[in-house]
Parts: C-alpha cells; structure tokens; sequence
C-alpha cells in the first residue's frame, strides 16, 4: 500500500532581461518613491564597491568581498525590513546594510581593520556581519525567539549563501524555524558560486527552496535580480512573519559579477561567457531599464546620482583615512564588560608599548 | 520574608534552586536545551522550571548542540539572559564554533553594542559508570578561550552562589557541573538570591606545608587527602580555584609564598589541562618560593576508560597523599 | 509569473496491526527461509535486551539502550545488508548487529563498560556504536565515498534516531550522499521519542522522510513494524546504492516500547494510554501472527525458540561475567598503533599500580 | 631517477611538492576540502593535484567542515589516507566534535580495530592582514586532545618531511601552517620522500645561555631575537618543537639542563597555551636546573585584533630579547 505525500516549491520572476514585464507587476511597483529608492540604493552600493577594491588594490582596504550582482536583492531587503525588525547578515549584505543606516565610514572601517566597523549606530539591535559561514543562522532563530517569548510582532531576516545552506547551521536553523514557528525569513542568496566551488557541487537539489520542505516550512525560489519579485515575495514573507504565521525560505538568484574577494581570482575557475551571460542578467540595468520605460528616470538623472554617489563615497573615504587606529589597549577594553583582574597585567604592559609595534 | 529560607540541598538541587530564585526575579532568565523542560533535565536540574515558569520561557530543543549554542546567542544579544544546557560536556564539541567564534567575542567584535549574557551548563567529569561521551572532563579547551569564563562549584552552596553569578554576569559563562558530586553532599543553602563573586579561587583550608589546588569533583579526594596528612602532620591549604579562567593567580600566589610547595589536582589529562597554566603561574610567578617542583596529580594522557577501568583513570586519594609526600620530601 | 517545482515521498506499508496483508505482499515474502530467520532473529533481539536491561538492574551492566520496538526494522536492515557492505550504526541497532555477526557476549561487554566489546570480529569493517548522536552520519558518506573512489559496488547503511535527525551531521551528510551521488542508505528510525523530546518538537515537518528533499533524494516512509514494508524499500534503496545510482532516505516508523535507558523513567513524560496503543502495533508479534496465519510457525515452535535465545543470552551472560577487565594500560595501549615516547612514563605508572585502584 | 631533485621552495610550494610525492606513491592517499580541486586551495597548496590524480582522488566538499571532518573519517576507516584541509584554523571549530570525539578515538574505541590515518591540514596564525577568524593559533585546544598528533612546521623542508610523515602515520594528525610564513623564505628540498621524524623537536640553533622553545611562524622571530642577542654576547639554543603535542620533553630538558633557562615564545593567547605545558614540564622536570623562571613570550589574552592592530598583538623580536634579557638578569 503506498501513499503519496506532495510537495512544492514555487519561484517567481516579474521582468525579463530587459526590464520589461512578463507579468502584471505587483502594487509595491505602483510606488514610485520606493521603487526609485531602490534605485538610487542599488547604484550606491556599487559606487562603494568599486572604491572599497580600488581601496583594497592601493594598501589601503583589507580583503574585501565585492556585492557586485547582489544589489538588487540586498536592496529589496532593505526596503522590506522595518526599522524594529532585525537584519542578520552573512558579509556580502553592503546594500541592506546601507538602507539600514550603517554608514559607508563604518563599512570601510570594518574591512579595512578596525572593530569599530561594527559599532553600527543607526542599527544597533542588527547582528554584525557573520564569518564563518551560516553561523549567523542559529542567531537569527535565537533573535526570533526572543521576539516570540516576549510577544513582540518584530522579524528576523537572515541571509546565508548557497555555500551556506551546506552547512548544519542553516539546515539546524531552519529546522528548529519551522519547528518553533519562528517570525524568520531566510534568504540564501543563489549567487551560484561559493569562492571556486559551483552551484551544482553544493547540493544534488534542483533549488535551494526545497531545503524548506525538510523543515515544514513554505520555499520560495525569486529571481534575485528582479527587483519586483524580490520585493514582492519579501514582503509577503515578513508580513507573514509579523503576523505570527512562521518561518519562510527564499532562495535568491542572482550571480556574483566579481571576485569572490579581493584575494581571489574568478578567472582560475571561471568560465568568461558564463559572467558574460550573468552581466546580460543584472538587476540593476533592469530596473534602469524599467525606470526609463516609465519615464521615472534618465541619463541626466543617472549622471546626477552618479555624481552624488561619488561624492559621497569620496568623503567617506576621507573619514575612514583620517581615522587614527585604536589604542592597542583597545584589544583588551571590549572582550568584557569589565577587564577581569587576571588581565590587569596583560592591559597595562599594552598601555605601556607605544602602539604595541616592534620595538 | 520572615527569616532565612535554608535548605539542605545536593549540588544539583542548589543547581536547581538558583535557576528558580532567578527566574523568579529576572524575566529576561531563559533556559533552554534537550529534555529540559518536561523532562526536568536528565539529572534533574531544571525540574519544575517549566510548570513554574512556562514553556516559552523553558525550552526543549531540538537535538542539535551547534543549534542551542547558536541560538542562546541570538537570545542573549537581544537582552535575554539564556541559560542554555548541553546535556553532557561530551556533546558540546558541536557547539564549539558557536561559543568560541561567536559568544565569546560577540561584544568585543561590536565594540559593546551587543554583548552574550548567557550561560552554558554541562555535567562534566567521570566515574558515574556512564557510557562513552559521557565522562568529558576538557575545562581547558574553554580556559583557552578570550572571553569567556570557565566556573566550576564544587559545594551546593558554591552551586548556588556562582550560578547565580554567571547568570547575572553581563559576559559568556562555561558552567561546568560536577556530575560525579551531584549527590555526593547535603549543604545548608540560604535560598536568598546573593550571589558569590566569580574570578576568584575558595580557600577552603588553610595549611602551612603545601598549597593543593583543584577544582570540581576532585575538591572531595583533595579534602580527605588532607585530612589523612594532616594524621601525619603535613598541614595543606586547599583551593577551589571554581573559576577555572580567568584565573585568579593571586590567591594562589599569595598561598604558595607561605607554603612553598604546590599539588595540583585535575581529573582531566595532564597534557594541556588547566592544571599546565596553573602550574606555569606558579613556577613564573612564585619562583623564588618555592621549595619544590609544582607536581600535577592528573587523569593520564587518554581517552576516559569505559567504566570498567574508570577508577584506573580517575586520580585517587592515595596518589595526592603520594605526590604532596614526595614534594615534602624534596 | 510562478512557476511549480513538485516534489514528493511515498509511505509503504503491507501488513496490518493483525498480520494481514493489506495489498499483495512483495516477492521477499516467499521467500520463507529469510522470514522465518528474521522472526527468529527478532526474538532473540527482544530476549537479549530483557536480559541486559535486567542485568543493569542488578548493577552488573551499565546504562543500556533497550531495542525494544526496534527488531523489526533492525533486522531488515541486517538481512538486506550484504555482507561486504558497511554498517554505520547508531547505538540501538541490536537487531542488526546480531544478524552482522556481532557476538551477544561483544555487546554486553560494550554495554558493560569494556572497550573489547567493540572489536567485532565478524564484521571488522563495520562502524562502531556512535554515542554523539548523528555523527555516524558523515562517517557513513565517508565510507561510501571510499567505494566510489575505489571502483567498488559496495554500499553503506546507516541509521539515525527521530532526533538526530535534527543535528547538522545527518543533514550535511544527506546532502553530500545527494551532490556526490554516494552508495548509501540513511534510515532514520523514528520511534517518536528522543528522550523526553516528542517527534513533533524535533521538527515541524509532517515526515522526516520529505528532508530528502532538499538534498535531491529520494525519500520513503515505510511502517518499520511492517517486516515486508521495510525488507521491500531496504532491498530496493540497496540495489539502487550498488548499481551506483545513489543515496536514498528511508524514514522508518516505529515506536520505542521501552524507557529511554536503564537511566531514564519514560513515565515521567510519556501517556500511558500511547505506549499502550502502540504495543497493539508491535511488529514482532505482527509477523508472528502472518506466520501463524501461513502455517509456518505455532506456540511449540515458539517455545522451543524462545528456550534457545535464553540459553544462548545465558551462555553470553556467563562468558561475559567471566570476562576479566582489561589491565589499567589497555587504557593507553590502543591510542596510537606506537605508543610515544612522552606516555611512555604514564604507561609505567600505571603498570605499577595493581589494577589502578585506591591506593 | 638519477641524482637529487632539488627544488627551492616555500613553505606553502614544499607543501604541494609533499602531497604530490605522496599522491603519486600511495594510492590510497585523497585530498578534500573547499576549493581545494579546481582552485588548488585558497593559499595553492594543492594546486595541480586534481589535473595530476583526478577528480575522483582532489575532492572539492561543500561547504560544512564539520562534514569534512566526518567523512575523511569514515574514509580513513576503510584504509584511505585522507589528507582534510580546513580553508582557515579559524574555521576547524564546527569540526571539533568529529575530530575529539571520533578521529582521536576510532583506534581506541574499536582496539584496533579500525584507526584513521589521516591529516587534517589548516593554515593558522596571524600577521597577513586577513579579515577576523583568519588569524587563529589555537593549537592548544588540540594538543589536550588524547589520540591526536599535532604538528606544526617552521621551514619548508620541515613542510615537506614532517607532511610526508603525518600522511604516512597510522593516526590521525592535525597538521597546522604558518601561513605567515607561507612565502617568508626560499628553502631547498630534496624531493625524495624523505619523511622527517614525528614526535620529535628540532634544535634550529645550539647555545648556552638560554633555550628559546618556539613553533609554527615564531621561529622566525625567535631566530632573529637569538641574533640579536648573540651581538650582545648571549647565546641561545633555539629549539622548534614542531610536533607540540605529544611533546618531545626529553629534549627540552636536556636543553634546559645545559642553559638553565627557558623562554618559551608563541602567538596563541598565554591562558592555557601550549606554552603553558611546556612551561609546566620544564618547571617541574627541570626544577633543580633553573637558574630563573621559566618565561613565555606570547600572544595577550584577546581575540587576535583586526589587522590595524594585530602587530600590537603578535610577540615582537623585542619582546622576546626582552624576556631573554630579564631571565639572563635573574
Ligand atoms: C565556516 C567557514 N568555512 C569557510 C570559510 C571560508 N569562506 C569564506 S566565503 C566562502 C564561500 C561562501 O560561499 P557562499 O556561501 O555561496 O557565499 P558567497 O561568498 O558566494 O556570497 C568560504 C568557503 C568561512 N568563512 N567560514
Ligand atoms: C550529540 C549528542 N547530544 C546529546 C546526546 C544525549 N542523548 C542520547 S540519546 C538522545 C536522544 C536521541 O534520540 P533519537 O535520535 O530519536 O534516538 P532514540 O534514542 O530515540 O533511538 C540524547 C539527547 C548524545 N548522545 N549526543
Ligand atoms: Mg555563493
Ligand atoms: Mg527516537
């Protein structure tokens, strides 16, 4: 006697490569300021991170993961998440972070070396950018517990890579998710590769998404670089977190246009027409494309944004330069709320090294 | 209140009464881990916390160690105090990424805008007849770690004292219990809610020969150690070092400039154990004073035997009189 | 525009609570010989594990695992299992290891705290019992990927409890079997408890077997009180794992009778009223009944089997009671194949100390 | 072959050239890890392996090290030597419970039955200007592991031999690279497959006036400090334990009974480092011996610092003249 149980995963996409709609667009389209929000956010993102590698080439950045291609659905993000929910991020999350309020300094600080990159002000209940890969998972159901055990109507979103949802973290998270209902959206964000390591070595999975169904939870594959899909499926995910509803997957498509870092070189592993292909994907042309069509946006316009981007950037630049370097005391001063006497030692012998270099 | 509330408790029931006393008083205190919430815990050390408190604030896991370090530290960044259990140290390996990358340096990483209050408790420790896995005694792969402390009771009333500590501590805990003396002792504790101050060693005996250090389960056999030297006029001073890291090397400088001698006592292997930086201290820090080597009366450089051959393992009485014998001799 | 990927796992069952088929039986059912071997097998699995559970009782055996509800699906396992294949159990796995050659006498060593216990001689490639739970699972794929590497049609088996199949190991694992294609079967035996913890807290979805899913397998439930159920989808996902068409995921169903261990009081957190209904489901008596009802077994063949199993599980309780422990150096003789010279004086301390014991 | 194959190499190069020699000679050997295959590892110290032995032999994994851990385990058991990398030690710790708990103990647990001749190799250390979890050194954790090896080297012949040596054990060794000193010196190696002996120290340099105990890219700092202070007259042996754990003590003693005193100099974190061990077995099996505490010259007890500051963090040429300094005054 067999019996069948079914199951589904559904992906959806809105426009095509050149920014014309397959489909009715979904009202978050009919709204111009966010859209054009969007917009604006997507070209900052990769003004900074052009300088962040020209930074990185010239000594003055350290290695440095480029968001190149991730624009779009880093955006989306951003735009969905509400101020009181919380972002946990993996580290190639530069557009959310911004829509967040974490500023360009606080960014170069980070990559360039220094903790105070992390000191995020305008967002201080958001995780810090996560290292080692989908440990930020456990985090993020951790958060949302909290918000679950103390009644608040707040969400979690987290973002983990394809490399990502290999790992125990994810899959663990994820479970424990749909076990406890958890207000959290996962986004594995499909940029189909992990440093030299293809999409397909991952997972013998057709889609990412489908790691929902092992959870009991609803999975979503989204064009990542289709802003309106992006947004339309988030939106439905946290407003469906918010209402208490449970936890979703949303596996992102999109593709990493760059190195994987600065320390790597794609060029070793990676096939030029396959990015040839991907660059005639980007998110970002496409809704320049769609903005265009809608008479919302022009050359001057770009030119303008492009300009001001520019600026922007320069000047956080110049921040981040003139920005001395903690004390070496500092090492000691953040590890607890209070320096335990046993490294009482330890501090004043830094204290006493000026700048702890090489005598 | 009218009075003192004191009770004649184990170790583990002090375990237990001070997660009730601070869940009592502090509804950020969440507990969290496998079989703790219906179950009470596999020895008991969360019983009655769920019905006292409800499930949402006492929580059964899933069966994932990564999971439940992972996701205290999610709680705790948002203001919760998560008191989460690895049900034994055996299994906290899985965990090891999440505590090490993640709790311990969740605050210095964000320059203190978040920070992990929280605590992980384990049994530890052998010679309970358990299978495999489960007589873990490796304090020192956390003592190694910045960031976090290392607290180990070794009396009920240290139990309650030091958990509640680590529960308030606005920092990571490693709470290792001693499972082999969970129901060694009866203790008077006063169920007031004060806590006892962590990053300090417990002077338990004051001695003029030689300083004994140690900690956990081995606090017993270093106790009656004394004792039978004392039978033969070798005077110990005993410390319960409790907080394993940061250490708290002035008390036990301090002792060994009286004594000049040190024993050090540790179920874990020798190689590497705590009782390695315990001893490093000493011999850098009390040079001078010491009349002998500092000698380390340890488990052997192995795996924990099967229980058959646990007792082999396990350092004995006898083998502490030995060593303090030998170091008197010198 | 949305699009559906569709997935699914079938559930199989054969038998009902009363022995009688439900559908035609599969073709293993005429194969009387390997039937009646399996009944057999079963009870001298539930005699054994009386015995050791009495045993612990009287302090001459320490904590153990009953395999109670167990023998069915674990002795499917066994005899689907060829010979040159590898087991990867976790510790519950009784029925199996008997029918892998494993002595009675290795098994109450085991539980019984002696290390000799795990030396099995007749099947010296098989894993051993795996306390942290769920890690078996990565050696299990390591294993098959050593066949892979090797050119070798063999394949791996490997079970993991309800709740291990929450933990990253058996997750990550079910991936890699997915991406590498590996030859390797992953029961999960869901007896609905791990510990205290109910199946339904360990994971919101409706099966453990749909966790196939996200790994691209294929997944089954099967009724592990359900003899030819489980004979029929363990003998199909091991062909498919030797004709090198991969990995598979069988969710067994069955229920633990008994407490968790000789340390755990089931009735502390487990209805009465559930244990009950779920003895009504036992296998063993199921496919004693269809016996029965085929006219190949009655009570005398009953009672005489019944009589064989004690005098065996006799013999190996007195074997194992005869047993001596190890010398206290047997605790470093096996560490390394050489012991180094830096244990060399620890080894002499404890050749010196008779047996090791209080001084 | 006819007459030496001389290479000068790193030690990153002498790595390759290892795996190469061995990979060609024993079949059973496989490489894993990710994105070590097709990218021939982040730092090239498997590149050309997949395009000399295949796919089937240079596995790139996905992406779970706790996974890769695991399955080098389950391939060593069935008689593979496979050699693990771990792209970072910063990223070993999801590893942790399968190499404490199952590789460390398979040959144990089964008497003999099965063991895992394998090498979990991993870049460590810090000083290359990498992002957080790039610049681990935490050997110690490790070290206190019963059933494990733990070997480190400091040049590029030592790369090649003692590679050569930990594929070709019969237990599982953790083989850690100083990635600091990845490309620091040009070295020659005879590519003979000539293993170098485990277990053992190697004296770099011999004196009379102090041992300086260092491993792993301390060597180069510690080399230049006994230069500087052989200007002033002082000599000093330099010793590079190289296998940290089991620890060659014998070595170290026979040093320290010669010199008298001992500075022990690495980048881990002091609380509970392996310079703790070390330092604990000089003092107690040296004591007689030392003229002058046993010093160790080490990493401050933190989170390594983000790259602005690491330098502030690492042990210096000056701190460990330093050191010399004082314990030469005493
Ligand atoms: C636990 C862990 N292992 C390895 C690494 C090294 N590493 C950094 S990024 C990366 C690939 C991640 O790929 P993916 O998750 O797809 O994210 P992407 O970089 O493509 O955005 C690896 C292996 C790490 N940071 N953490
Ligand atoms: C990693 C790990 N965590 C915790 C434990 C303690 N423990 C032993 S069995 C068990 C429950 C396992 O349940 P399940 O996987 O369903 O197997 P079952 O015992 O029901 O057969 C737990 C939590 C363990 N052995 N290993
Ligand atoms: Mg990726
Ligand atoms: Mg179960």
């Amino acid at each position: 006697m067999r019996q069948r149980h079914e199951f589904h995963v559904d992906s959806v996409r809105y426009l095509d490569e050149h920014g014309h709609p397959l489909d009715d667009l979904p009202s978050q389209a009919s709204d111009t300021e966010r859209v054009l929000a969007a917009y604006r956010n997507m070209v900052l993102t990769r003004t900074f991170d052009a300088k962040a590698i020209a930074l990185q080439r010239t000594g003055k950045c350290g290695t440095y993961p480029s968001a190149l291609g991730h624009e779009v659905i880093g955006t989306a993000i951003g735009q969905a998440l509400a101020a009181s929910d919380v972002f946990v991020p993996y580290y190639r999350d530069q557009a959310t972070h911004l829509l967040r309020g974490v500023t360009l300094q606080e960014m170069l600080l980070y990559w360039g070396g220094d903790e105070r990159g992390s000191a995020w002000q305008a967002c201080p209940q958001d995780l810090p950018v996560a290292v080692p890969i989908a440990t930020q998972c456990c985090h993020a159901v951790g958060v949302a517990s909290a918000f679950r055990i103390r009644g608040e109507a707040r969400a979690v979103l987290c973002c983990v890579g394809d490399g990502g949802t290999s790992k125990g973290d994810f899959l663990e998270s994820l479970n424990l998710a749909g076990a406890w209902h958890l207000p959290v959206v996962f986004v594995a964000i499909n940029n189909q590769w992990a440093i030299s390591t293809p999409r397909r070595l991952q997972t013998g999975a057709e889609t990412i998404a489908q790691k929902a169904i092992g959870a009991g939870l609803p999975g979503h594959v989204v064009d990542g670089n289709d802003y309106f899909a992006s947004v339309d499926v988030l939106d439905a995910a946290l407003a469906r977190a918010h209402a208490g509803k449970g936890a979703t997957l949303i596996e992102a498509v999109t593709y990493r246009l760059g190195d994987h870092t600065t320390a790597d070189d794609a060029t070793r592993y990676r096939d030029a027409e396959e990015l040839r292909r991907a660059w005639d994907r980007d998110g970002v042309k496409r809704l320049r494309l769609w903005l265009h069509d809608q008479g919302l946006w022009n050359a001057d316009l770009e030119q303008q944004w492009q300009a001001e981007c520019k600026e922007r950037v320069e000047q956080a630049v110049n921040a981040y330069l003139a920005t001395e370097p903690e004390p070496a005391t500092a090492m000691l001063d953040s590890l607890f709320e209070t320096l335990p006497a046993a490294l009482a030692g330890q501090r004043e012998r830094l204290a006493s090294r000026s700048g702890g270099g090489e005598s | 209140m009218s009075g003192p509330d004191l009770r004649a408790v184990t170790l583990v029931e002090a375990v237990n009464l001070a997660l009730h006393w601070e869940m009592a008083h502090d509804e950020n205190v969440v507990v969290l881990g496998e079989d703790i919430a219906t179950n009470g815990g596999v020895f008991r050390a969360t019983v009655g916390l769920k019905e006292a408190f409800g499930y949402k604030r006492v929580m059964d896991t899933p069966l994932a160690e990564n999971l439940i370090a992972g996701t205290a530290i999610g709680m705790a960044t948002q203001g919760l105090r998560p008191v989460a259990e690895f049900q034994f140290m055996g299994f906290i390996y899985a965990g090891m990424e999440q505590i090490v990358s993640h709790a311990a340096r969740m605050r210095n990483r964000t320059r203190g805008r978040l920070h992990c209050p929280l605590v992980y408790r384990a049994p530890f420790g052998g010679g309970i007849h358990a299978p495999e896995h489960h007589s873990e005694s490796t304090e020192a792969l956390f003592a190694h770690i910045p960031g976090l402390r290392v607290v180990i009771p070794s009396s009920p009333q240290r139990a309650y004292g030091l958990l509640l500590a680590a529960i308030r501590n606005p920092d990571p805990v490693l709470f290792l219990e001693p499972k082999r003396i969970y129901r060694a002792v009866t203790q008077q504790v006063d169920n007031n809610g004060e806590a006892l101050p962590l990053d300090t060693c417990f002077t338990l005996r004051e001695g003029e020969d030689v300083t004994l250090i140690t900690w956990g389960a081995c606090v017993l056999e270093t106790l009656q150690a004394a004792d039978r030297l004392a039978a033969q006029g070798i005077t110990c001073e005993v410390i319960d070092v409790a907080t394993v890291s940061p250490l708290d090397r002035d008390t036990l400088l301090c002792s060994v400039a009286k004594t000049g001698r040190a024993v050090i006592v540790h179920e874990a292997c020798r190689n590497g154990g705590v009782g390695a930086e315990v001893a490093a201290s000493i011999a850098e820090g009390a040079f001078l004073d010491l009349q002998a080597p500092v000698v380390r009366v340890t488990g052997y450089d192995t795996v924990m035997p099967y229980y058959r051959n646990e007792q082999a393992y396990l350092p004995q009485v006898g083998d502490i009189v030995e060593a303090v014998e030998q170091v008197i001799a010198l």
